[in-house]
């Protein structure tokens, strides 16, 4: 990877993070509603496999805790501000919110809040490449607690069954809300549980933006090529509670979470760029104060100027705008 | 014009329909190399191969799932779930995803699938395999519910399900897969709302869907021997009930009866008496009467059987009774 | 006689059952060592250790199947899914298991669980967090439903769930856990059937169950404010509904307005106006008046939100309007 | 296991064929509605399992092929055809059918239409005995198509985690309805699949009753001892169709069908008695004639005798016949 992309990369993940922090703020002065999943401390996770995969091109799909996957799809860091700010401009249109973020220009297939939904929904993805005999892929984030709903055994079994171009990332951050991954499963390395349905699968360090992209790059290749599915277990931690009405204390013990502070995915990458040399300390601070200033000045203001849905228009979207083809009105011959 | 079986009607739609776009497939337990429970994919497996009509192994919420991501990214899905009581396993899908997702992305993201499944109660197949599930989908909005009760409608409207850009829930039913009906030979689209009127009549408004349908219908034949004139409406779509082909009819005869094959607790029955109530009020001389199942699961014992549900019989003897004439 | 928070009495409750009897136990995800979402449980995996407060993995359909099959040997499981959006998942063990054992035993296995969850509009959740499923569950044979609205009603009803012998489903409100009431410091035990007049008026009346009694007695209030005495029935019990309270009501009023926090089609306003048209018809003097949510999944933005949704004023308004006084 | 015990196994195996294929008849004369699957082929794998347990102590739970399990566990084959016939007098009071029989008094915690759903009923079976501190153990007959659904997943990882006395017997007859095993699962040996629940478990001839007793003895000692959940593969064949709407055929080879017929559970247990010594051929004979006698001059005459549910009671059964604990007349204190 040139130096300049390494830069850019980090670059990403530090607006990313401050991204974050900035809808913690907004949501302690109410302008963003409704629950708030944040993702400081896996940003390697997202950046690191979707740095790889094409975005735009290939599909992602992912639950509530969607912010960073949709921006590194290519959607409008301005649009997902807006959107929980619950804006018109926003990329669901305001009717969303955080957990359902949805850019389908941008191949970004939505948040959902229903913890192991999106499994079939992205063995659907792979279906629709499969039909449509593309070299697309579809990449489902996830977190370990969604590997005990039944879709997950339901969609790996078919995924591997049909050989579909699917990538599942588990994202194990060892808590589903106040529940360890010990207390819900016996056992505990996801990348196993798959052996379950001949699976390729492994295990990398989440933490590490460069061991990200080298794993990925092996599990891209083989979905890619048309191998089947891949399920790449990512070994992470959320720095802050699951939600904005959870500390993330009480059931972690500080100094666990002070271990896992420092491994704090952009340090550790900030870090190894200083020492290759291709950044100071100096570029890094620059480059943090630029991510904050441009939330600041331009993402922010956007969502806050931002109309808010017009109300008669409430009904809207329920079903098709056009009642055409529901009444039997095809173009009878045509598609 | 030829006459047709209801299960082949809806393998006609498909098969047209398979042909028409490739991106149109169908999956379901045993519908493929198996042909089907109901054949209404017979023969299909065979002409258009193992990735168009699948058989999926028992994973129903799963592939229900497969099918809304599918449909997410331009395909079309048909996705059969052998009975509607299976389809209890699919309502996170169902309902809390691809009825909902259109309306999450501001109208982004459309998710045309088309879930067909039978419900009803067949004969005696027990608590399991006799829930009348259409209240559950009629409930939720963001989808569209209906239910055609005679070939041709099996035939024309699944195939406008399948071009519709909605997600449609196709109800059918076990008892009447082996009904024969005209089908008209060129292709042909129905709409998926509107009520029709099946039969006309001034006196009475006999009001149903799918087996209550061919109950209304039974009973008018009755009624018409005691000299009452019964009009019968069949619902053909749930969601929402045609307010207006009832207020017509109403007009007519101020006198409604509702026939429905679910319990009555929040069902259909319940749905078309407020619809009536809201719409017709002023039409009526009287309370809209319900001929409902009675409110238990389905008991295996024929007789109970009979007793849980509603038939012609009843509806007639209700009908009476409301004119007074019984 | 003590004020306590809506969490605190099912705390209390929990406790208290949880000591009576040893096969009493309580399962869902994070209730055990997290102390549960809502509270519900806090302290107690503590004071019974963790075979009877239990953490579940993420698995809504086998977790609610695993209080089932406990019951089936004598326990009295009380399961706790977290929104009952959720419990979508838990349908087909719900609806066609646990409701249908006892019949389809022929009485021989009862069921004795009890479902506690969390529905309805919160505050912005979004479409997948605030589904009003109570039509669902009223809607099938075999379930007990109930929605205790006070603090009082959710410590009695909950108690009287884990002794009664059959499924009971309690429907509780994301946005009641806070509300504070009277709660009898004695032990004691409510009905799981009939509602109860929560406000005394002539005038006209208004119904409602769980959140929608909160706007019914706020629009109680502002109506009097305009001469107009609003009597306030609860539901309490979804299935069935009463109707004898309600038709001693109409009596005096002869004027129903139905208020109910889901949207309309097979809703609970549906079941609620079919029961008043077959028991109490001849008690109204005009059709009896809707206020539910509109038929859209529930959207994140806060005005529309509120839009989608009933409240105290828009009762009010319909009431008004109802009387001819707007 | 003694001489006469062999023997009465035998008996009891050959009974239950004939049992079988005495409803299949009465089906076809409609004495019997509805659905019917019947379990000529597998009986060693109910037999074998339920040898070993402690019949009406011990609970066992299964699918829609149940009549079989019902009668090893002690309800009377009467009860049995009874419900069948749809009478007062059946197991079920003529209110289950055949895929509904139940016998609580036996422990028989019934049959259900839906696929995989005993899963987790099975699972609370177990979580009742822990409460109780008893050493019963659950058993849970499903086929090998149920594990495909997600309960069967989610139940596994519980039952291992929580570490439940439940035994899970999976009878592997290649088949859901039309469907072949390899055509809707990549994994096809069913024990390996619990290896993501790090669960015990094991693959057995399930044709060889003596197999399935020897291969039962060491899965229930595991149960039984409190070392958690055991699945138990047992590898057999419907020598019927699915339910009696199919041939069986079609989807199926002749030849297939034919190497099974060899190893007919009944007939290779019949062989290895007369090889041991313990039976003659003519004793066969006469306990065959027995079975059929005894199901023809009692157990149907029983059936048809039985008076039918009475109408009035349509309604009894959906709750409590009391409805004092609903009202909430408690006997308070009490328990
Ligand atoms: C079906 C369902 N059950 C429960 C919940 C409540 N819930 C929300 S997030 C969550 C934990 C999920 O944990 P994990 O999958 O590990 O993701 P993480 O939050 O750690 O990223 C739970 C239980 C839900 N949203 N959906
Ligand atoms: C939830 C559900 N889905 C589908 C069906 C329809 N069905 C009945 S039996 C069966 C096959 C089950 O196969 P298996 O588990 O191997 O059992 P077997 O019949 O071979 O004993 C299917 C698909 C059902 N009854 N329930
Ligand atoms: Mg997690
Ligand atoms: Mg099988």
């Amino acid at each position: 990877m040139e130096a300049a992309d390494r830069r850019r990369l980090l670059g990403e993940m530090v607006f990313a993070r401050r991204f974050e922090e900035r809808c913690a703020e907004a949501y302690h002065h109410r302008d963003i509603g409704g629950f708030l999943h944040l993702y400081p401390g896996q940003e390697a996770c997202a950046f690191g496999v979707q740095e790889r995969a094409r975005p735009a091109y290939d599909y992602v799909i992912t639950g509530y805790r969607d912010h960073v996957h949709a921006i590194k799809s290519g959607t409008d860091p301005k649009a997902v501000m807006a959107e929980l700010f619950a804006r018109e401009t926003g990329c669901s249109r305001g009717r969303g919110g955080s957990m359902h973020l949805f850019d389908a220009a941008n191949k970004f297939m939505g948040g959902y809040a229903l913890v192991g939904e999106p499994f079939p929904l992205a063995l659907g993805l792979a279906k629709g490449i499969q039909l449509q005999g593309t070299d697309q892929i579809a990449v489902c984030f996830l977190g370990e607690g969604a590997d005990n709903q039944g879709t997950f055994h339901e969609t790996m079994n078919m995924a591997q069954l049909w050989e579909l171009p699917v990538l599942f990332v588990c994202e194990n951050n060892l808590y589903a809300i106040g529940t360890s991954l010990e207390r819900s499963t016996p056992v505990h390395d996801q990348y196993k549980r798959v052996q379950a349905y001949a699976m390729e699968a492994s295990q990398t360090d989440g933490q590490d933006v460069d061991t990200v992209m080298a794993s990925a790059d092996q599990a891209i290749e083989h979905v890619r090529q048309g191998h089947g599915p891949y399920f790449l277990e990512l070994m992470t931690y959320r720095l802050r509670g699951h939600s904005m009405s959870d500390s993330g204390r009480g059931y972690r013990s500080e100094d666990e979470i002070k271990e896992w502070m420092e491994r704090d995915p952009i340090y550790l990458f900030r870090d190894r760029l200083i020492a290759e040399g291709i950044l100071t300390e100096a570029e890094f601070e620059e480059m943090d104060q630029g991510a904050q200033q441009r939330i600041d000045d331009e993402i922010i203001p956007f969502a806050e100027e931002s109309p808010e849905p017009d109300i008669n228009e409430l009904t809207r979207y329920v079903l098709d705008d056009d009642p055409g083809p529901a009444l039997g009105r095809v173009n009878e011959g045509g598609k | 014009m030829a006459q047709a079986f209801y299960w082949d009607a809806l393998r006609r739609a498909h098969d047209e329909e398979l042909a028409n776009d490739p991106l149109v497939f169908a999956i379901g337990e045993d519908i493929g190399l198996p042909g089907g429970t109901y054949k209404a994919t017979q023969g299909l497996f065979e002409k258009y191969g193992e990735h168009r009509v699948i058989d999926a192994p028992i994973s129903e919420n799963s592939y229900t799932g497969l099918g809304t991501g599918a449909s997410m990214t331009g395909c079309r899905p048909i996705i059969e779930i052998m009975s509607v009581n299976f389809a209890l396993l699919a309502t996170d899908q169902i309902i809390n995803a691809a009825a909902k997702i259109r309306y999450m992305s501001g109208g982004q993201v459309a998710c045309p699938i088309v879930i067909r499944s039978p419900g009803g109660v067949a004969h005696q197949l027990g608590a399991q395999h006799s829930g009348r599930l259409e209240k559950v989908f009629a409930g939720t909005s963001g989808l569209r519910v209906v239910t055609p009760a005679f070939p041709a409608d099996a035939y024309a409207m699944l195939k406008t399900a399948v071009r519709c850009n909605d997600p449609v829930v196709i109800l059918e039913h076990e008892a009447i897969y082996n009904l024969k009906g005209e089908v008209p030979d060129e292709e042909h689209f129905a709409p998926l709302e509107g009520a029709q009127v099946v039969r006309e009549g001034s006196d009475v408004t006999l009001i149903g869907y799918l087996m209550s349908t061919h109950w209304n219908l039974a009973a008018a034949d009755k009624l018409a021997e005691a000299g009452i004139s019964a009009e019968v409406i069949d619902l053909r779509a749930l969601k929402p009930i045609d307010g207006e082909t009832i207020r017509a009819s109403l007009a007519k005869t101020h006198k409604a009866v509702i026939a429905t094959e679910d319990e009555a607790p929040v069902g259909m029955s319940a749905e078309i008496m407020a619809v009536i109530n809201e719409q017709c009020f002023f039409e009526l001389d009287g309370p809209p009467v319900r001929v409902t199942a009675e409110d238990v699961p389905v008991p295996y014992n024929e007789k109970l059987e009979r007793a849980a549900i509603p038939d012609a019989d009843r509806v007639a003897g209700a009908t009476r009774k409301l004119l007074g004439s019984s």
